[in-house]
């Protein structure tokens, strides 16, 4: 691994943002990425947060038309109620601040506990869980649907409605739009290493792939023996049209896990628009690339958000964040 | 050597976090090797981190009473382990703590009570169950056990977190496995395991 | 692998590279990857080209401010003739057309042959060839040093120019100057699986690392026990100024070859700003990410390039491709 | 069988073009592993699409003449293969083909002397020499052989290939490697050799 030690990862990784985009205020030592013209005035704030170990989500979204600040948790651990805390009191500009959280159960306990701290503070706070992930069912039996790959469409889409001056409320509602209208399924060929344990988090023999995975090194929900590109395209968009049965054109996420060559991610968004033709599902709008991604894990995922004018208006607005930038 | 009385102090329970401590800088990465096999490989390096903090803190400074030592610690690991085993460790042991108030000693009848209101606190933010493949697993039959003493709770709760093995799982990130997550251990509850052979450990010590 | 069969990898991709990128023109057929609105009045086109797997160079970098046009390979093959003879034709719109040449026996063959190609049919032809990797010593004894991550540079601040309106000497004089004020250096912690292959082009042990590595999967000059980020920040940027001396600030590229998670590669770029500044090496302007890759390679490199002030000026002018967008 | 006479025609070249291309096709995959130690693994990949190419092309269409034959196979690798190879065995088999001009038939010194204008054309397009660890170090032994016949220049061309391996690369990819190089036989002096074998073998069926 290109790392010092595991222990100083995530504060390495900071200092190095810092370095990189001088745009961004960067607090190593508390972990909180923020925009450097925070508190924007007259407009609500956005906080993300979540382990690290999926970049460029989070931090690499921060940026006008996006989020305010960012919280990096520990690899793949949850950040903890005072990072989230000290973000708000940095953005808030008295239009009060939205939480996104990916459905986990230590993002959520943790975010919760940061509400009651902000709150206590005085700054107004909603917050969106994102649990697009179809591979969890979602039931007594789990602890909900997992968020992945939609987190960038919550957070692209509420961020330029903030951006436009929208109040809390009405962020708000955009941010649950767009999770209720957007579902993902994501496949590994490899697992990943994290720095503390140092090797795969699980084995998969060359030959296998798991179906149903998340962005955390955890396994999928069955293995199989390796599929063809052209099969892994019709499995996961087809999983994801079981549930979402999409009535308008989509906004799609064709996402690399981190390992995987751009040049098989182009070849697998073919495939993906391939079946999405034959499944008579119309593309508004396609992204291609390693954005919410799990360290070194091979493989992809599949997001789709269906889209209305109206969000269709907030994904082409101006974004200028260090991964997602266009109009500016 | 040996069990004197069964009033424990501030020092009793820093004892018992600083045990707490060394177990887990032990015992972390078998922590995070049975949390890679059903979860996303940071358990370990969690507790870690956290219960060192803990240490440290109480290294630094010792609170009055041992309510105070626990919420101390609680709150140390709210804001140092994140993660789900930050907030529900870090509740167990600012609600046990809060349920002693601020007396300077507790007996042990007292303990078990707080420790109960502990747990509970752990099921109420985490709306989990026994059963569910997590610390509670653990927690529960060791707190049930407690009424017989430290070794029972011991006993207990070594074997609540092996009993685990054979559970699917419904919490937490494990049941995101469906029936894979049959046959491991749960992380949470191995590392509850040791927070109570800790207490044992030190209660016999005494 | 995510692909179907090796022998549609690169047909596959530029399929994928059309769905994703409305704003190109993708000949899938001929492989050819043009600006939609090419041949841009008054501009001189610029073309680049090279083996697939390096992606998003070249096709990633087509686009106003950058390139004219991509002649992808096969995967770490350089282009046929005919991919580039067809790519002046496409753009040139009576300037002429710079070809953007990384060395390579190769590349450089098929170029010139393309070139020869291309002045048939009445093109006017300049071609730049990129050096950059101070790995490979520039010898007799060898086939020159490599062009590796300087390619970005030299396509963006020439592309730059071009937009600009300057004739064909002018943006040849600027990609000469950039390419000769421009030295990498490469590491990687892992080899890379090429499709034709399916497994890895070299064995490097755990707990090895290969200094001094291309970006074709070849192995280094050097084999080492891994070495912490700090050290190969020092061993990197050390290697690159025992070549370039600086005496101005630099354009910095903090490179990934592809399998490195963004988390540890910007870790590493807080190291090389580390050892840049107790090198007394101001740096300018910085880029951190997986743009001149090879597969899934684990690795990084570094990039400087000495930048007075005309070249900032062209590095910070609008520029919108797939993989590098800014201003608009 | 056996040798009859030393005249070659137009149908002999298209079978040492197949005879090459099925070469290739069943030693695609060492040429790839000789490529992946030392160069970048794409060899026989490249090989197999550019002869491939050239066996379709001739039996599509015969041209007249074993000059012509020579040609359209150097354009076809030319512009289907890419890399080093491509542009070196294309300009080796158009070059030889340009030697032999239009003439119907070629006897054997004809084609050996047509031959070593390919050789040249390769020394002169990649400015390698022997002793180089290229293609070379085949060609130019197997042809300074064939005055003595096919089997001695089969039999020079493999050993030619075999002595690639002590040598340190100075020209294409290899090179980069430095002392590294040494210990592997060139893939494309391996390739080469594949090409004068089956120039020997089609010369012995006639
Ligand atoms: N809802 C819950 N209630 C009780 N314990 C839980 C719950 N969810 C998870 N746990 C415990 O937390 C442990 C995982 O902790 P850790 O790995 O540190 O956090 P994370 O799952 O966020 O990575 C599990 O093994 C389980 O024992
Ligand atoms: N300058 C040169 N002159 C002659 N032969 C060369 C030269 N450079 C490379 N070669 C030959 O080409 C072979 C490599 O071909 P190939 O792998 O197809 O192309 P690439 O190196 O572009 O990947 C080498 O093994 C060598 O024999
Ligand atoms: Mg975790
Ligand atoms: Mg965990
Ligand atoms: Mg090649
Ligand atoms: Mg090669």
């Amino acid at each position: 691994m290109l790392i010092n030690v595991p222990e100083t990862v995530v504060a390495d990784a900071l200092r190095g943002i810092a370095a990189a985009h001088p745009e961004l205020t960067v607090d190593v030592e508390n972990r909180v990425v923020v925009r450097r013209d925070a508190p924007v005035t007259d407009k609500v704030g956005l906080i993300s947060g979540g382990g690290s170990g999926h970049e460029p989500l989070h931090a690499g979204f921060v940026g006008p038309g996006m989020l305010d600040a960012a919280c990096p948790g520990e690899v793949f651990t949850s950040p903890v109620p005072d990072q989230m805390a000290r973000a708000a009191a940095a953005v808030d500009a008295g239009k009060g601040v939205l939480f996104i959280v990916k459905n986990y159960t230590g993002d959520v306990m943790n975010f919760d506990m940061a509400m009651e701290l902000a709150e206590d503070e005085g700054v107004q706070v909603a917050k969106v869980l994102v649990n697009d992930d179809v591979a969890v069912t979602d039931s007594l039996y789990t602890a909900g649907r997992r968020g992945t790959g939609a987190t960038l469409f919550v957070e692209k889409l509420a961020g330029a409605a903030a951006q436009e001056g929208a109040p809390l409320e009405r962020v708000e509602a955009v941010a649950r739009q767009v999770n209720e209208a957007s579902r993902s399924f994501g496949v590994a060929l490899s697992a990943c290493s994290t720095p503390a344990k140092g090797s795969p988090t699980f084995d998969l023999p060359a030959g296998e792939l798991e179906l149903g995975i998340g962005i955390h090194g955890e396994p999928g929900r069955e293995r199989r023996a390796m599929m063809t590109s052209r099969e892994i395209a019709d499995f996961a968009v087809d999983a994801v049209l079981e549930d979402l049965k999409p009535t308008m054109p989509v906004l799609l996420l064709v996402n690399g896990m981190g390992a995987t060559p751009l040049l098989e991610l182009y070849g697998f968004n073919a495939e993906v628009h391939r079946v999405l033709a034959e499944r008579k599902v119309p593309v508004a709008r396609s992204l291609v690339g390693n954005y919410v991604t799990s360290l070194d894990m091979a493989g992809c995922s599949v997001t789709l958000c269906q889209a209305d004018e109206e969000l269709l208006r907030l994904w082409d607005a101006p974004v200028g964040t260090p991964a997602l930038r266009w109009g500016m | 050597m040996g069990k004197e009385r069964d009033v424990r102090d501030a020092e009793f329970i820093r004892r018992w976090m600083l045990a707490m401590a060394e177990a887990v800088e032990s015992e972390a990465k078998h922590l995070t090797d049975l949390d890679s096999a059903i979860g996303d490989a940071d358990h370990g390096a969690n507790l870690q981190r956290g219960f060192t903090a803990v240490a440290e803190a109480l290294r630094a400074e010792l609170p009055a009473t041992p309510g105070a030592v626990l919420v101390l610690a609680g709150r140390q690991l709210i804001s140092k382990v994140g993660g789900a085993s930050g907030p529900l460790y870090g509740s167990l042991l600012r609600a046990t703590g809060k349920a002693l108030g601020d007396a300077a000693e507790a007996d042990d009848a007292q303990l078990r009570e707080a420790l109960q209101a502990g747990v509970d606190a752990v099921v109420k933010l985490g709306g989990a169950q026994p059963g569910d493949k997590t610390m509670l697993d653990t927690l529960v039959p060791a707190l049930a056990a407690l009424a017989d003493g430290y070794p029972a709770a011991r006993a207990a709760a070594e074997k609540g977190a092996k009993d685990t093995i054979p559970l699917q799982a419904r919490k937490g990130r494990a049941s995101y496995l469906g029936e894979r997550s049959i046959g491991h251990e749960d992380p949470g509850a191995a590392s509850s395991a040791l927070l109570i052979t800790a207490l044992a450990e030190v209660a016999a010590d005494v």
